[in-house]
């Protein structure tokens, strides 16, 4: 058969009428699960470091030296869980043509004429730069945590490096919160979208209005008979 | 309660063993980590300062082990690297180090043995008060000591990257960060730092800042006419002064002394962090949130059309597989 | 110390030489930053060495290890060239004008008289010329060629600079320098104090270094004046008591002697001890000698020391030898003729040297006794602590009894310091378990002793059961009780010998100063130097009164300083032959016209006019010795000599090995090493971080000097591929350590007879018991042998070698 | 990181955290320390004074030593510090590194707290009462005397000497232990008697 250029293999009509297409299987959306809290913890009890006006979101874990001491281990737990995700989603995020006229009418998108955009696969420019940001960043931000992880690695590196690293993670730190606001407001505002990881399915009209392509691939390899 | 507090002296008389009331305490607060406008006290304390006369020195050890016994604390026995450092560093349990080093004066090709007491130097402009994220942690009283509450510490380690002197470190057992207090609680007595108590040879003094001073520019003099034309103090503009001062017999590399540094200040990368970073940041974040927010609340959502449901039907029901785009081979 | 620690701050140049005040007494070292601060005093430090002394002195010289008689004679030859002498003090405060026998001479480095078969001089010739009138000759003009000053000059006539070089390794003009610095101190107005300690003294010629300077500083005029002096720092705190009171093998409390064989009875005991005065109007003290003999006899066997029996002289034993010191007990014990032995608060097995002899002598005991307050490598000899101690504990017979003593903190009493200060203490903590002090103790063990022989009789029970032991609780004496009998009081009505009807003291008073003393037997005192120290009016070492009127250092109300609480000794040396002070801006003592007046007590007495007695009141000759007449064995002046384990031949005589006189047991003789075998010179010394073998008990200093190590150059780790911080074996004729090596620029290679010589040094505070790691002292390494006058060990040179060595294989 | 210690810093914390979060609450404002600024309570308050001297080396500086009870009261004293003394003119409250740890000599962990027995080629000690070991050292003593003490020598002079039983004295005890040591010593003939004077 042709090789799945737009959808992963795991992806299909679930049912014909109404059309729902499965678009994460349950272990990739537990996997999603896992990184958000993660992700959510972290910005949280990390605010709480960053700025002594948010000192008080300690509380959450029980006071400083608590925070202090979570809050790298949840950034290791994190770390893994993205890398799997990352491992099952990395293919379809690669960049393609369309993307560059999605990008180009982006203003298009904002006021949801997605009619005068080109049909996508199963991620628009923005999901694949959400994906992107976040691995960079989650990079940045390990490498960096270690650095200043007082309590495992106390003189991993020399303090004025130190300094550097502990401006870096801030910095990181800041952009992947913008990063995830982006992430989570794309997924309100764009309806139909949330199912897609809480039940994991989507509408054949979301399919058919946002990721058309993905739809046409899977929806013509179910034609064919997923027993190929 | 006098509005000034009691002037302490190195060891101008034994300690006191009748109970007394400190002579300062949380209303002499200037400055608090994680803090900003700190309420200003009422009372303005006499600025203190410790003098090491590093000239006067004879590296006996006897502020370590005054330190020690006085804070009950108990470093480590370790093991002989080669040096006369011992402990080799400063640690949560050594709070004050006499750093050796070895020196021969291209002026005159004679040896020198520079010893060097290190510790903390309460910085007027303390880097560690400023990194600190920890509300309370580390607070400065007017009459300068820069003071641990170990209550309030997290040990997050952020005292030690702002510390422009290496001096903080963190225990392995409490996680909180230790450095020397200036004895606060003899100072609060009228007491000098035990260190200063016990110096055998008087190398180190404590009193007032203004008296420290003087007494250095009389030891400066000494030195000047015993041939050390560069002698004098050390009180590093950069940090603001500091109320830990050395007198130097080569004042002008102060680095010669186990890297004391030349000009030392809280580093540029530390105060972008907590400057702009710190506050920039935090407004980014929150416009980018309440953008959001707004955004979605008066903008109009994307919603998907019935017609959407009906050509996802057709398509699955009718459509063939697409040719593949040509473009993507 | 002829003066006092505070005392030190009146000085104008202070010589460290021999010593290393700042690290061994930091608190006294601050009088001398003090003088430095205050008087602008300059600092010379000359040692092996650049130590932390070194570190805040003016000028540092290096110098060979045993070699500073050359040094000091050097210095001497310089003044007296350079006329950089206080020619008053010289002509009426030293012995510079005498007379000497013209058969007295010197050559090939001995002085006539030696007989190599006994290694001992035959000392006659050592003497003054005596005239018909019984008093020594002298020439004022020190004209005459047979004059102590004429001796003296040819004698360090061979001690030039070149020399000095050449023998010690201190760079010319390093020494000339210094021998500037030295020589302005000559005049009235400037004072040069010298600091010393076991590095002058722990040679076999040790005794000879401290006379070297000790006639340095007279011919400086610096003897009895404020901020002069010769100041031996004294390593332990009560050392300086226990001597005072005598506990050595020929000592009576208070420097009398125990008799020898040679005097078979009183009259002859006394005969060679009243010195009559050698000048006509002196005091020469001694001749009270027999009031301060018989009130110790008094002391100890009360009224069972009667005229009629020579005041139990028979008590006493009468020695065969010179002494039992340490090192002759432990040759005995190495030849099994030692049962029973006694370590009071001493860790021999550290301290003395040769520790595989030591140990093997330990073995042979029958019991050893251990009193201290911890558990000490003494205790443990027998005790295998793998190569720490390695020996094999069902071999060893030896019974071990270890007894707990309580310490300073849990005990009262009075300490002597370096100053000759009585200062009393007071318990402040409880003794912990069942440790008890050392006077129960001792009490204990001899009223079970007298018990015994008062139940079974025995051999000579007299001097046991006559001995005075009048105390509350026979078996707990308390610390009053003992100073008080210290102190001596009347056992008869005493009186005023020049005034009969004036009473000093009724009989059971406590007397007020040894010049009420009696010979009569009317008096008793244990130890008479300390008479004054509690008197009638009560425990003068307690006293607190740390006024110091016009801030002279010398403190009068504090504490109690022997003789007669006096700070400064020969006090009236500080004063001209009139009486003025050569210094008035230093005043001490002044001649008022009809006395002598001051800030302290005067060492003569107050009426006597200054023309007519000497200051130097204890010596026969009112004055002080340049030439030392027969008073040590080893020669009248100074001369160099080589330890007996030397890099170098003695240029003087290549035959000649050390100390010509050193006492050397035939088995040790052996055990010398050749600089060919063993090319590096040793030299042991103490850390600022610790106290002898005591403080590595505890965890703090512990922590501030952990771990045995040796200090060598960069020279000689080159030469040797040895890394800073790695292990080394040092090892020598009798023994091998491991040690750390610390690499330093404060020891340089010297350049001694053309050849270069590498110093290493060797701290002495690691064993095997106690808070820090494992280690040796250096006396696994040095040779048994001692100094020829007083027996102490030479532990400041001798030779080893020293090569990298792998990591501690774990045990 | 130790669980157990982040438990009690939890359970610590906990308290400020919450207090932190109701104020964040209150108007987002800044939190404000959990526990307010303080000097540590100055630890020689109401403990026993006495007067003493270092027993190192011969300075003999001037230390005060402070205890909880007062051992001339009759009670039993803890030491808990010991500083110098700024009366003594010597010192002047001054202490080198040893002095100035001398509290924790006095309670090193090998000080000996009970009289202890090593029997020939034991490889150890055994505990052994006061009586038994004086009464042990008494008789040892008494017959070693008996067998060697030299009472003439060969020319028939009384020397009274006994050179088999040997005594190092100390260095730092009191004048006055030495003086009892000295009767109890010479009364018995020793002759090897020596102190610490020279090494």
């Amino acid at each position: 058969m042709p090789r799945l250029r737009y959808s992963e293999p795991g992806d299909h009509i679930e049912s014909r009428a109404p059309v729902t297409v499965s678009r994460y299987r349950g272990i990739t959306r537990l996997n999603h699960w896992v990184t958000a809290t993660s992700l959510i913890l972290l910005l949280l009890s990390g605010l709480a470091l960053f700025h002594p006006s948010l000192f008080f979101l300690t509380g959450i874990f029980g006071g400083g030296q608590v925070t202090r001491w979570i809050h790298p281990i949840i950034g290791i737990v994190l770390f893994f869980s993205f890398l799997l995700l990352f491992l099952q989603l990395w293919r379809l995020n690669l960049p393609r043509p369309e993307d560059r006229t999605w990008v180009a009418n982006i203003g298009e998108v904002v006021k949801g004429h997605e009619e005068k955009l080109p049909e996508l696969g199963k991620y628009n420019a923005g999901q694949k730069f959400v994906f992107w940001a976040m691995s960079v960043l989650i990079v940045v931000l390990i490498v960096s945590g270690v650095m200043i992880w007082e309590e495992y690695f106390p003189a991993l590196v020399s303090i004025p490096l130190r300094r550097i690293a502990v401006l870096v993670h801030s910095l990181a730190a800041v952009a992947i919160i913008l990063v995830f606001i982006l992430h989570v407001y794309a997924a309100i505002w764009t309806r139909g979208t949330i199912s897609a990881m809480t039940r994991g399915t989507v509408t054949g009209g979301w399919a058919w209005r946002h990721h058309r392509k993905w739809l046409r691939e899977i929806a013509g390899r179910d034609r064919k008979g997923p027993a190929e | 309660m006098s509005d000034t507090a009691p002037q302490p002296t190195t060891a101008a008389a034994n300690p006191p063993v009748q109970p007394i009331a400190p002579g300062f305490d949380a209303r002499d607060v200037v400055r608090i980590s994680a803090t900003s406008n700190v309420p200003q006290p009422e009372r303005q304390l006499t600025k203190l300062a410790k003098l090491i006369d590093v000239s006067k020195c004879i590296g006996c050890k006897a502020c370590q082990s005054a330190c020690i016994e006085w804070n009950d604390t108990m470093p480590a026995v370790e093991e002989n690297v080669g040096v006369y450092e011992n402990p080799h560093d400063l640690t949560p349990d050594m709070f004050t180090l006499m750093r050796f080093a070895e020196w021969e004066n291209p002026a005159t090709n004679e040896l020198e043995w520079l010893i060097r007491k290190d510790g903390c130097m309460h910085c007027e402009d303390p880097g560690c008060l400023k990194a600190c994220p920890a509300p309370g942690a580390i607070v400065q009283y007017s009459n300068g000591i820069v003071d641990f509450i170990h209550e309030n510490c997290i040990g997050c380690g952020y005292c030690i990257k702002g510390c422009p002197f290496d001096i903080p470190r963190i225990s392995r057992v409490d996680h909180t960060a230790y450095k020397c207090t200036l004895c606060s609680d003899r100072v609060a007595v009228g007491q000098g730092p035990a260190c200063a108590k016990a110096c055998p040879t008087e190398a180190i003094v404590f009193g007032t800042k203004e008296d420290m001073v003087a007494h250095a520019e009389t030891r400066i003099e000494d030195l000047k006419s015993r041939g050390y034309e560069n002698a004098g103090i050390y009180d590093p503009e950069g940090v603001g002064g500091t109320h830990v001062i050395y007198v130097l017999h080569h004042a002008d590399k102060p680095s010669i002394y186990n890297d004391l540094p030349d000009n030392p200040r809280i580093s540029p990368i530390v105060e972008g962090w907590k400057g702009v970073t710190k506050t920039a940041g935090l407004a980014v974040m929150g416009l980018a949130a309440i953008g959001a927010t707004l955004h979605g609340l008066f903008a109009r959502a994307n919603q998907v059309e019935p017609e959407d449901e009906v050509e996802a039907e057709r398509l699955v029901e009718t459509e063939a597989p697409q040719p593949q785009p040509r473009e993507d081979v | 110390m002829t003066n006092s620690w505070t005392d030190i701050k009146n000085t104008d140049l202070v010589v460290v030489m021999g010593g290393n005040a700042a690290e061994a007494h930091p608190c006294g070292f601050k009088w001398v930053t003090e003088a430095k601060a205050a008087r602008g005093a300059k600092l010379i430090v000359v040692d092996p060495r650049y130590t932390r002394t070194a570190s805040v002195s003016d000028y540092y010289a290096p110098i060979r290890p045993g070699s500073d008689i050359a040094f000091l004679m050097g210095v001497i030859r310089w003044c007296i060239e350079n006329d950089k002498v206080q020619w008053d003090y010289v002509r009426h405060f030293t012995n510079a004008a005498f007379l000497v026998k013209d058969e007295f001479g010197w050559a090939d480095g001995l002085f006539t008289g030696y007989d190599e078969e006994r290694r001992d001089y035959d000392k006659d010739s050592w003497d003054y010329k005596i005239g018909e009138d019984g008093f020594a000759e002298i020439d004022p003009t020190l004209q005459d060629p047979r004059c102590v000053w004429n001796l003296l000059k040819a004698h360090v006539d061979p001690y030039t600079p070149e020399f000095v070089e050449n023998v010690c390794g201190t760079p010319k003009d390093r020494f000339l320098t210094i021998c500037e610095m030295i020589g302005e101190c000559s005049t009235p107005t400037k004072t040069m104090t010298s600091m010393y300690a076991l590095g002058w003294t722990q040679h076999s010629k040790g005794a000879q270094n401290i006379r070297g300077m000790a006639m340095l500083q007279l011919i400086l005029g610096n003897i009895g004046v404020r901020g002069g002096g010769m100041n031996a720092l004294r390593g332990h705190s009560n050392i300086q008591g226990l001597t005072d009171i005598g506990l050595m093998s020929n000592l009576i409390p208070g420097y009398l002697n125990i008799p020898t064989e040679s005097e078979p009875d009183w009259q002859s005991y006394m005969s060679s001890r009243r010195f009559a005065p050698l000048r006509p109007g002196q005091t020469s003290y001694w001749q009270n000698y027999e009031k301060f003999m018989v009130s110790f006899m008094k002391a100890m066997w009360g009224d069972a020391a009667t005229a009629q029996n020579d005041w139990a002289y028979h008590y006493l034993p009468k020695l065969d030898v010179p002494a039992y010191d340490g090192m002759r007990m432990f040759e005995l014990m190495n030849h099994g003729q030692v049962n029973l032995y006694f370590c009071q608060g001493f860790n021999p097995l550290l301290a003395f040297p040769d520790r595989a002899k030591l140990t093997e002598a330990f073995s042979k005991l029958k019991m050893l006794v251990v009193m201290d307050p911890l558990k000490t490598e003494t205790s443990h000899f027998w005790q295998n602590h793998g190569i720490y101690n390695d020996v094999d504990p069902a071999s060893i017979q030896t019974e071990v009894l270890e007894l707990p003593t309580t310490c300073f903190a849990e005990d009262e009493g009075a300490l002597v310091n370096s100053g000759r200060w009585l200062q009393w203490h007071w318990p402040g903590a409880t003794p912990p378990g069942e440790a008890k002090h050392d006077t129960w103790i001792m009490a204990q063990i001899w009223t079970r002793v007298r018990q015994l022989y008062q139940d079974e009789g025995g051999v000579f029970p007299d001097p046991i059961l006559n001995l005075s032991w009048d105390y509350a609780d026979p078996g707990d004496p308390k610390a009053e009780e003992l100073a008080r009998e210290m102190n001596g009081r009347a056992l008869e009505t005493v009186r005023d010998p020049d005034d009969p009807t004036r009473v000093i003291a009724e009989p059971g008073q406590q007397l007020s100063g040894f010049g009420e003393l009696r010979d009569d037997g009317s008096t008793m005192a244990g130890c008479w130097i300390y008479t004054g120290s509690w008197t009638e009016d009560g425990n003068m070492m307690a006293r607190r009164d740390n006024n110091d009127p016009d801030d002279t250092g010398a403190y009068l109300n504090w504490a109690f300083s022997w003789p007669a609480n006096r700070r400064i000794l020969y006090n009236r040396a500080s004063a001209d032959l009139q009486g003025r002070p050569w210094d008035p801006s230093r005043k001490l003592l002044e001649w008022n016209g009809e006395r002598w007046e001051g800030y302290d007590v005067p060492d003569i007495p107050p009426t006597s006019r200054p023309e007519d007695v000497g200051p130097f009141i204890m010596n026969p000759e009112g004055s002080s010795r340049l030439f030392s007449r027969g008073m040590m064995r080893d020669g009248p002046f100074p001369a160099h000599m080589e330890p007996f384990e030397s890099p170098m031949a003695n240029v003087f005589n290549p035959k000649m090995r050390g100390n010509p006189v050193a006492r050397v047991f035939a088995a040790d003789a052996e055990r010398f090493a050749t600089s060919e075998e063993f090319p590096l010179v040793a030299t042991s010394y103490r850390l600022t971080e610790h106290f002898h073998y005591w403080t590595k008990h505890n965890p703090v200093n512990a922590a501030l000097q952990p771990e045995f190590f040796v200090e060598i150059s960069e020279e000689l780790a080159a030469e040797k591929g040895i890394a800073k911080g790695g292990r080394v074996r040092i090892w020598g004729k009798r023994g091998q350590v491991w040690a750390k090596a610390v690499v330093t620029k404060r020891i340089r290679p010297l350049t001694c007879d053309g050849k270069t010589v590498h110093v290493v040094g060797i701290p002495l505070h690691w064993g095997f018991m106690g808070s820090a790691r494992k280690g040796w002292g250096p006396n696994s390494l040095t040779p048994f042998v001692g100094d020829a006058n007083v027996e102490t060990p030479e532990f400041k040179a001798f030779l080893v070698n020293i090569e990298p060595a792998s990591e501690e294989p774990v045990a | 990181m130790n669980i157990d210690l982040s438990r009690r810093g939890f359970l610590r914390l906990a308290g400020a955290g919450v207090a932190a979060t109701s104020l964040g609450a209150m108007g987002f404002g800044e939190a404000e320390a959990a526990e307010a600024a303080h000097v540590r309570a100055f630890k020689l308050a109401t403990t026993t004074e006495t007067r003493n001297t270092c027993p190192y080396c011969s300075v003999a500086c001037g230390v005060i030593m402070y205890s909880r009870g007062d051992v001339k009261a009759g009670e039993t004293a803890e030491l808990i510090h010991i500083e110098g003394d700024v009366d003594h003119p010597t010192n002047r409250g001054t202490l080198c590194p040893k002095g100035a740890a001398l509290k924790d000599f006095v309670k090193a962990p090998l000080r000996l707290t009970q009289p202890r027995h090593r029997a020939a080629g034991a490889s150890d000690f055994q505990p052994i009462t006061w009586d038994e070991a004086l009464d042990k050292i008494a008789r040892a003593l008494k017959d070693d005397r008996d067998a060697n003490m030299v009472q003439v020598n060969e020319n028939g002079v009384p020397v009274n000497r006994w050179t088999t039983t040997g005594f190092l004295a100390a260095s730092a005890t009191t004048n006055e232990t030495a003086w009892l040591t000295y009767k109890t010593v010479r009364s018995m003939g020793i002759v090897g008697f020596d102190n610490q004077a020279r090494v």
